[in-house]
């Protein structure tokens, strides 16, 4: 019996980025899912060897536009801890702020795509409206909409002065008193729930055995997030996994949306606590030795493999993006949907491929 | 949080949105006041370049060549990233980002400046210590 | 007979201006509902203009062969309801020009293309046991299937045919390609499969299309007006309210599913169409 | 003349099937069939210029027409006897000594033979089907005798079955000119078992287990018709004294004396006409080959049932009888097409929407309004028509692309773009306007509105029977791009037939105001329209036929120009979310291997899978025919 | 590195690699080095309860690496990777893209295994 | 006749459907070229819809770097759209490859596959830029040929 197989990508109107899947189906329902990589792949890590360790904070941040000052961050931090810079209090803070304002982003760029993936337009329409707020925080704040650009080995390089936190609260004000009002909508409405709830089941067994991470990991049930590790300055702050059970890509939309509260809540205990001081320290000498670096990026756990060897050019960059270790579990997810819903499903893993490739 | 499953949730925000202004910037017919310290065009004010050629050593990007003979300096702003840190390492600070970003073109350009060799570059630059 | 010339040169003429211009308006509509500006009413023309003046890209002779029966029969089925012809009779001359589009879209090979003309035909499957029930209770009411004759009731269709309407306008959101049932093909900014059954449809022929949907829009927007035609005021009332929940539903709501809708729609609708067409009967 | 007619059209075949069977050269055989098909076709139409007509025959070679009669029937029900002791089948074999005892009985001791009245009766109705089976019918046999050629070197049998196959396809035609022309009930038995007999034949042709078993099972069914047949024929008799049909008809129900036998009459014809639950038969005559098929669905066979249906549709209407057989139409009808849309198989498609066509037929039988009359009759003429071309068609295909899969049928237009074209107009005959099927249909539906039920299973129905439709239609068209389209090279006599039944299913259907008051409006008890300028009109509604002709047509003519001046524009490959290759067909998949697109359509298995909705209807179309049979006792 | 560094031969891996799997171990991912022209190492990271666990590998680059992803099917997706970009070979991938996985056939060498490249394809602006 | 040319070439300006192709960007653009979409930007104002398919497309937008993968897309796709047509080319990565371009998969800027009408620098260009980038577009398609009759 001849079956559809069907070309999902690499161009799609609903994956922005070019992602291919080989799907062949059976009325519609997916028999099989084999995916395709690489019309993203620059090869940036080997950028390493031509650009010095500075400059590869740059190239850093642009792994991904959704989630720079995560990488530059996690970057600074490996490089940091290798050359054994303390980095001053103030500047762990606000890495911390911009952290979270980049989830806060990421996040509502999130619900809007899977808003359209189910064909939701208004919503998405939403979603992306409020986020046009912290855009504008990231812009004020940083110079530029998407790669802020903040983060230099040895801490920050712009500072938050006081009339600008301000202003950075009350616009978070707005933001969650917006989100607030789609969470009817993201999590009760009736065609969401029928469209999310039960779609893409991964247990949570599978999905520590798959190496899941992040909210696909926390919308299986496990409570596991790094920044439990307490690196930057979240040890100082009150902060507990947002878990939900089913493994759903309803669960992973709950934990995704949760999540949005939770970050705008650290944004503001982060700035009720700002330290005064320094903001950074000055470098000398160069990395040597190698280290592993992880944070939490939006998608989960973000890993930088470091090795240096005295010189000013890395002997080895590596990154693997928290997307890289969802594909897995994404396929094992796949067969035995239904077409309609192969966007559903696989952006309820908030796939970003330029960073999963680089 | 109310659990159970509604209809037409989105109700409420759809008409808030249709019975209140649009978040629309009309853009071409309307701008907005850009923020203070966005990284726009780059600029050099090259009376005060020393062709030290740092910014070119620092350009992640390598966009911008300079000849310290010649007295050139030169930037591709295609290739230019507008990161900043050619503007935060020159020692002359004669590097600018303007507020705005550099407009579209349909052709391809390159920043080019002539300026000349400063012969008492020591000596400025005692004065500026 | 002169009045019937007038008649068909409303339906021939008007007919897709008017629904031109509704598809404006709807999309100006959406515009406001999502915070946004929305582009000029005329947008619509504005498109077609432009599609008439692309480059002829065909894949397939047949898609073009179907794109011009498709524009004529709906051509045909808003004239003859401008006609006040029998209904049943519209609706399978609006078949014509449907499956012909379904037709022309299983001509090309492209899988999306495949997949939007099986939706397509689900959606067809679903929507016309719907509105040929919706007849019937006209039928019941008014004794005949002509529209003539439902222009000589006294009372609004409404007062009897309450539920027949709301499963007709599940008919009609359906025909208007609207959320939740806009999966074989979407007008929106992320079609639904790459624009489902319209993907090899390009340049004038897709002009053509977008035509015939404007008179099927205006056609299955005059069906909804029979329900109240006994005045001006309660066909633009009525007509208007609908539309204006169309748009609301459509953003109101995720897309669903074809199995959804078959299941949904069939049962639901189907059963208040039986309901209030056994109503009709015992009375 | 009259006579002559007569004798040429029922005996004719008799007598062409035994030089067939005799004569074992096959350019004489050719020969013999050609000429056959030809005169019956013109005898149909001589006889169909004669006008109604009653009649009876003098008796032939001296011995009065009854003991012909019974010696045919005889023979017959003693040959299906030897074949259900041959196979073994106890159903068949207690059915048979069933009917043989009663007829016998019945013949010999019951039935006055003195009575006189006309033993052949036409009226508009009967000569419409002898048009249709002569003419239809031979054009099958002209399209067999090619086709068998090729199947049987194909099959590689050792000994030619042909003379046989050709014997009953004629033989067929035959019996049902005798089935539709007979006025006593005793002679429409005789030709009723003669179809069954030769369905047998024809279904078990290729021999193979699977054959046999169908046929053995096609045989049991059509026995079961055909006891009812003569328990109905009983029980008439004693009620009303007389084998007339005339006056069992005009008789009516006599306020449900008369309804048993009519039930059975009814329960006969739903039985012939593979009506759910007995649509297994008719299903599985599909092993023999296309033209037995084609016959067995368009002109003969199953048309006998609907023929005694409507035949006998006066006689019961207005009693729930009647209303129980237009819900039981209608259920079949939707049936049928539901389990269509789950099939790729293209002749298993065409059967199941036989099987619906007919339960549509039955369904106007039982509504019983002149209205819904008219489009019985009407649906019989064009269903003939189009079946019988889409079964050639699918032959054909299936002889040059060895399948009768529909997914295999993908871009047919560009291996075989004149049957495919054929094919195409085929199916658009079958659904959509103007043409013939679709206006019975709306009649039907019309007629139809005041029964809700049937209504509602109509409605549901027919978009079922649209989709089944237009994705065959569709698959025809989808050639890749690029290929070149091969002229196709088709045999006279394969063209021939397909050519006038492609011709007959649209001209007909322009002609349909003609037919509808110079044919059906005569027989009607009161005209159901009225007809001006290929408007039909009543107060329910109208059907603007001429008018829509003219603008599809219109809009067809643009479509063709259109289409043609298209070849100049650019061509470009089918979308593939541009990972696209060099050929059209290949997207670049993962691991950089080319990989293939394909398409399939949706078959639905998980809501109209075969397996699951059968048992469902049989346990449905069980019940109805209870209740069918049950409320007429 | 903060955490121990296991050393691993091939033969021993799989046992280690099992272990880790019955412990509950997360497979966090695998990095690969360039030594000198010709071993790599190959790092294994994996995670529990967010510690760190690494075992080190250091193989001959023309030998094949025995592959874990039949244990952790997660690692199909960075062994892919490592073909790529090392040419490495690895026994028993699960899903094997055979140098495919980011890769054209313009990219034939092993990009990686340089220590410094300046794969500069006609740039523009410098 | 004329005055209908006139209206099509006016509809051409008033009309151009978008079709966004991300081209191994790092999302920078891409984004911000979905949030030209959003309510905040919004152009479809401009009667711009984006289409995710080439054949119904007028505008192509390309962000990111051109690879040895994608750039058989990338031809593809200016291929299956019919004339008239814009390409405009988005951000650093697009005009040259950006801070990647010397990187070993990346071939350069967009306009090594195909002809581009408007370069839109910026990392990312601003929604605001990206607007004033497709306004230029525009401004071509009056100079443009086009089937128009
Ligand atoms: N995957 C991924 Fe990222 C995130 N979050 C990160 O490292 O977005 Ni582009
Ligand atoms: S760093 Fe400043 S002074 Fe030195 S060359 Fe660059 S612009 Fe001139
Ligand atoms: S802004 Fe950044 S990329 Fe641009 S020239 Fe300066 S350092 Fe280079
Ligand atoms: S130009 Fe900048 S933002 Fe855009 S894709 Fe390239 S790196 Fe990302």
């Amino acid at each position: 019996m001849a079956r559809t197989i069907i070309p999902f990508g690499p161009q799609h109107p609903v994956f922005p980025e070019p992602l291919h899947l080989k799907l062949v189906l059976e009325d519609e329902i997916v028999k099989e899912a084999v995916p395709a990589l690489g019309y993203v792949h620059r090869g940036l890590e080997m950028l390493a060897d031509i650009r010095d360790y500075h400059q590869m904070i740059q190239i850093c941040e642009r792994v991904c536009g959704i989630c720079s000052t995560i990488h530059a961050q996690c970057y600074c931090q490996g490089i940091e801890e290798l050359m054994g810079i303390e980095v001053p209090a103030r500047a762990k803070f606000l890495r911390v702020i911009w952290a979270e304002i980049h989830r806060v982003q990421s996040h509502l760029l999130w619900l809007g795509l899977f808003a359209d993936a189910f064909g939701f337009e208004s919503l998405f329409m939403q979603c992306w409206k409020i986020r046009e707020r912290v855009m504008d925080i990231n812009e004020a704040t940083g110079g530029n909409r998407v790669n802020v650009s903040v983060n230099i080995i040895g801490g920050v390089k712009r500072d938050l002065a006081p009339d600008m936190t301000r202003w950075i609260l009350s616009e978070l004000d707005l933001v969650e008193q917006e989100v607030k009002r789609l969470e009817k909508v993201l999590l009760h409405d009736y065609t969401v729930k029928k469209r999310t709830v039960g779609k893409g089941v991964l247990t949570k067994d599978q999905a520590l055995e798959l190496g899941a991470v992040g909210p696909t990991l926390r919308g299986s049930g496990v409570a596991q997030d790094i920044r439990q590790l307490g690196y930057a300055a979240y040890g100082d702050l009150s902060y507990t996994p947002v878990v939900a059970k089913d493994g759903d890509a309803y669960s992973r939309n709950r934990v995704r949306f949760l999540e949005t509260y939770q970050a705008i809540a650290l944004v503001r205990e982060a700035i009720s606590k700002l330290p005064p001081g320094e903001i950074s320290v000055k470098v000398k000498g160069k990395p040597e030795g190698e280290i592993v670096s992880r944070v939490e990026q939006p998608r989960g756990e973000l890993m930088y493999y470091i090795k240096g060897n005295g010189k000013k050019n890395l002997d080895r960059l590596r990154i693997r993006t928290p997307t890289f270790a969802n594909i897995p579990p994404l396929l094992s997810m796949l067969p035995g949907i239904e077409l309609a819903d192969v966007p559903v499903i696989v952006l309820s893993i908030d796939p970003c491929i330029s960073c999963t490739e680089r | 949080m109310t659990e159970g499953i509604i209809v037409f949730n989105m109700t409420p925000n759809v008409l808030r949105n249709f019975f209140s202004k649009s978040a629309t910037r009309l853009y071409p017919k309307e701008t907005r006041e850009t923020f203070g310290n966005v990284r726009g065009e780059l600029y050099n004010k090259i009376e005060a370049c020393i062709f030290c050629r740092t910014c070119a050593r620092k350009c992640p990007s390598q966009c911008i060549t300079v000849d310290t003979k010649e007295a050139t300096w030169q930037c591709d702003p295609f290739v230019c990233v507008y990161c900043g840190v050619c503007v935060e390492n020159c020692p002359k600070k004669c590097l600018y980002q303007k507020n705005e970003y550099r407009k579209p073109a349909i052709e391809k350009e390159v920043i080019f400046m002539k300026g000349e060799i400063k012969k008492e570059k020591t000596e400025e630059d005692q004065q500026e210590k | 007979m002169i009045r019937g010339a007038i008649l068909v040169t409303i339906g021939v003429v008007v007919a897709p201006l008017l629904g031109g211009l509704i598809a404006g308006v709807d999309r100006r509509l959406t515009a406001w509902f999502q915070s946004r500006y929305g582009p000029p009413v005329w947008q619509p023309f504005f498109d077609v203009m432009k599609l008439f003046g692309k480059e002829k890209l065909v894949v397939n002779g047949w898609q073009v062969f179907c794109a011009y029966i498709y524009i004529t029969a709906a051509m045909l089925s808003v004239v003859l309801f401008f006609l006040q012809s029998d209904l049943l009779l519209i609706l399978f001359v609006q078949a014509v020009g449907a499956i012909f589009l379904v037709i022309g879209a299983f001509s090309a090979t492209s899988p999306y293309s495949q997949v939007g003309a099986n939706r397509e035909l689900i959606q067809i499957l679903t929507y016309e046991p719907l509105i040929i029930l919706a007849f019937v209770g006209i039928y019941l009411v008014t004794g005949s299937f002509k529209i003539s004759q439902v222009l000589l009731q006294t009372k609004p269709l409404l007062a009897s045919l309450p539920l027949l309407y709301i499963a007709l306008c599940y008919a009609l959101t359906i025909k208007l390609r609207k959320s939740p049932f806009d999966f074989s093909t979407s007008h929106h900014a992320h079609q639904e499969l790459v624009k489902g059954f319209l993907t090899e449809y390009s340049g004038p022929y897709l002009a053509l299309v977008e035509i015939g949907h404007w008179y099927e829009v205006v056609l299955i927007l005059g069906l909804c007006s029979l329900f109240w035609a006994t005045s001006w005021i309660g066909i633009i009332v009525l007509v208007g309210l609908t539309y204006l929940c169309e748009i609301l539903i459509d953003n109101t709501m995720a897309r669903m599913t074809w199995r959804w809708m078959l299941g949904y729609v069939w049962t639901i609708g189907l059963a208040m169409s039986f309901v209030n067409l056994i109503w009709l009967h015992g009375r | 003349m009259l006579n002559t007619l007569l004798f040429v059209l029922i005996l004719g075949p008799f007598i062409a099937a035994a030089l067939c069977f005799v004569v074992r050269i096959r350019h004489i055989r050719s020969f013999i069939v050609l000429a056959m098909a030809c005169l019956l076709a013109a005898a149909s139409l001589l006889l169909f210029v004669k006008g109604p007509f009653s009649h009876t025959p003098p008796s032939l070679l001296g011995i009065p027409t009854h003991w012909w009669i019974l010696w045919g029937d005889d023979i017959l029900l003693f040959t299906m006897l030897y074949y259900g002791f041959k196979h073994r089948h106890l159903l068949t074999k207690i059915l048979v000594i069933f009917q043989i005892v009663c007829l016998d009985y019945f013949e010999l001791f019951m039935v006055d033979h003195s009575k006189t009245f006309p033993l052949f009766v036409a009226d508009n109705l009967s000569l419409i089907m002898v048009l249709i089976i002569s003419i239809v019918g031979s054009l099958i046999c002209v399209f067999a005798i090619p086709y068998m050629d090729k199947h049987e070197e194909k099959e590689g049998f050792q000994k030619s079955r042909q003379p046989k196959f050709f014997a009953f396809l004629v033989v067929i035609m035959g019996a049902m000119n005798g089935l539709v022309l007979s006025n006593n009930i005793i002679f429409m038995y005789m030709f009723f078992e003669v179809t069954t007999l030769g369905s047998f034949m024809l279904i078990s042709y290729d021999r193979s287990e699977i054959a046999l078993r169908n046929a053995v099972r096609a045989l049991w069914m059509n026995c079961l018709a055909g006891a009812a047949f003569i328990v109905a024929m009983v029980c008439a008799y004693v009620t009303q004294g007389t084998v007339d049909a005339q006056k069992l008809i005009q008789a009516g129900h006599m306020g449900g004396i008369m309804l048993t036998p009519l039930a059975l009459l009814c329960f006969a014809g739903l039985a012939k006409a593979a009506q759910i639950p007995f649509q297994s038969w008719l299903l599985g005559a599909m092993v023999a080959p296309t033209p037995t098929s084609a016959l067995l669905h368009s002109s003969t066979m199953v048309k006998a049932g609907v023929y005694i249906a409507l035949r006998f549709a006066p006689g019961y209407a207005g009693t729930f009888l009647s209303q129980c057989l237009a819900v039981y139409g209608a259920f079949t009808f939707l049936a049928a097409s539901a389990m269509a849309v789950s099939q790729s198989n293209g002749k298993k498609i065409l059967a199941y929407s036989t099987i619906g066509n007919l339960g549509l037929i039955f369904a106007c039988a039982g509504i019983n309004t002149p209205e819904a009359i008219t489009a019985g009759i009407l649906l019989i003429i064009f269903h003939a028509f189009s079946k019988a071309l889409l079964f050639l068609c699918v032959g054909d295909i299936e002889q040059h692309i060895g399948s009768r899969d529909i997914e295999f049928m993908r871009g047919l237009y560009a291996k075989m773009p004149r049957t495919a074209i054929v094919a195409l107009l085929g199916i658009i005959t079958m659904m959509l306007p103007p043409f013939g099927v679709l206006l019975s249909k709306w009649m039907a539906i019309e007629a139809a509105s005041k029964h809700l039920f049937v209504m509602v299973l109509l409605a549901v129905g027919s978009s079922l029977m649209v989709m089944y439709w237009a994705r065959w239609a569709g698959i025809l068209l989808s050639a890749p791009y690029g290929s070149q389209v091969t002229p196709e090279r088709q045999g006279v006599l394969t063209r021939l037939p397909l050519l006038v039944l492609v011709g007959g299913a649209v001209v007909l259907s322009l002609c349909a105001p003609l037919l509808y008051s110079n044919l059906v409006a005569p027989i009607l008890s009161a005209p159901s329209f009225s007809v001006r300028a290929g408007i039909f009109d009543n107060p329910t509604g109208a059907f603007l036929l001429y008018p829509v002709i003219l603008v599809l047509g219109l809009g067809f003519i643009c479509a063709l120009y259109a289409a043609r001046k298209a070849r100049k524009a650019r061509t470009s490959g089918p979308y593939l979310s541009g990972a696209q290759t060099k050929d059209p067909e290949c997207f670049e998949g993962p691991m950089r291997k080319p990989v293939a697109v394909s398409s399939q359509i949706y078959y639905f298995e998980s809501i109209f899978g075969e397996q699951r909705l059968t048992v469902w209807f049989n346990i449905f179309g069980g019940m109805f025919l209870a209740l069918l049979i049950g409320g007429a006792l | 590195m903060k955490e121990e560094v296991i050393s691993v031969t091939p033969d021993t891996l799989g046992n280690k690699i099992a272990e880790m799997k019955k412990n509950g171990y997360r497979f966090v991912t695998m990095s690969c080095v360039e030594l000198d022209s010709d071993t790599v190492d190959i790092l294994y990271h994996f995670d529990k309860n967010l510690e760190l666990a690494h075992f080190r590998l250091t193989i001959p680059k023309n030998e094949a690496a025995p592959s874990i992803s039949p244990v952790y099917f997660a690692a199909f997706l960075v062994e892919n990777e490592i073909q790529d970009q090392f040419g490495i070979r690895f026994d028993g991938l699960a899903i094997d893209y055979n140098r495919t996985l980011y890769l054209e056939e313009e990219v034939q060498r092993a990009p990686y295994c340089r220590i410094t490249v300046s794969n500069v394809e006609g740039s523009e602006g410098d | 006749m004329d005055t209908i040319k006139t209206f099509i070439r006016k509809s051409r300006i008033k009309s151009p459907w978008l079709l966004h192709f991300d081209c191994g960007s790092c999302n920078g653009c891409d984004i911000e070229v979905l949030a030209c979409l959003t309510p905040v930007y919004d152009i479809e104002r401009f009667g711009i819809i984006n289409v995710g398919n080439p054949k119904h497309a007028d505008l192509l937008l390309v962000t990111g770097t051109v690879n040895h993968r994608n750039k058989k897309v990338l031809g593809n796709l200016a291929e299956q759209m019919p004339e008239p047509k814009i390409v405009v080319a988005l951000g650093s990565c697009g005009l040259s490859g950006g801070v990647f371009r010397e990187a070993y998969n990346v071939i350069g800027g967009v306009d090594k596959i195909i002809p581009v009408d408007v370069y839109v620098p910026g990392c990312p260009p601003k929604p605001e830029a990206i607007i004033d980038g497709v306004v230029t577009g525009l401004a071509k398609f009056a100079q443009k040929k086009g089937d128009t009759s």
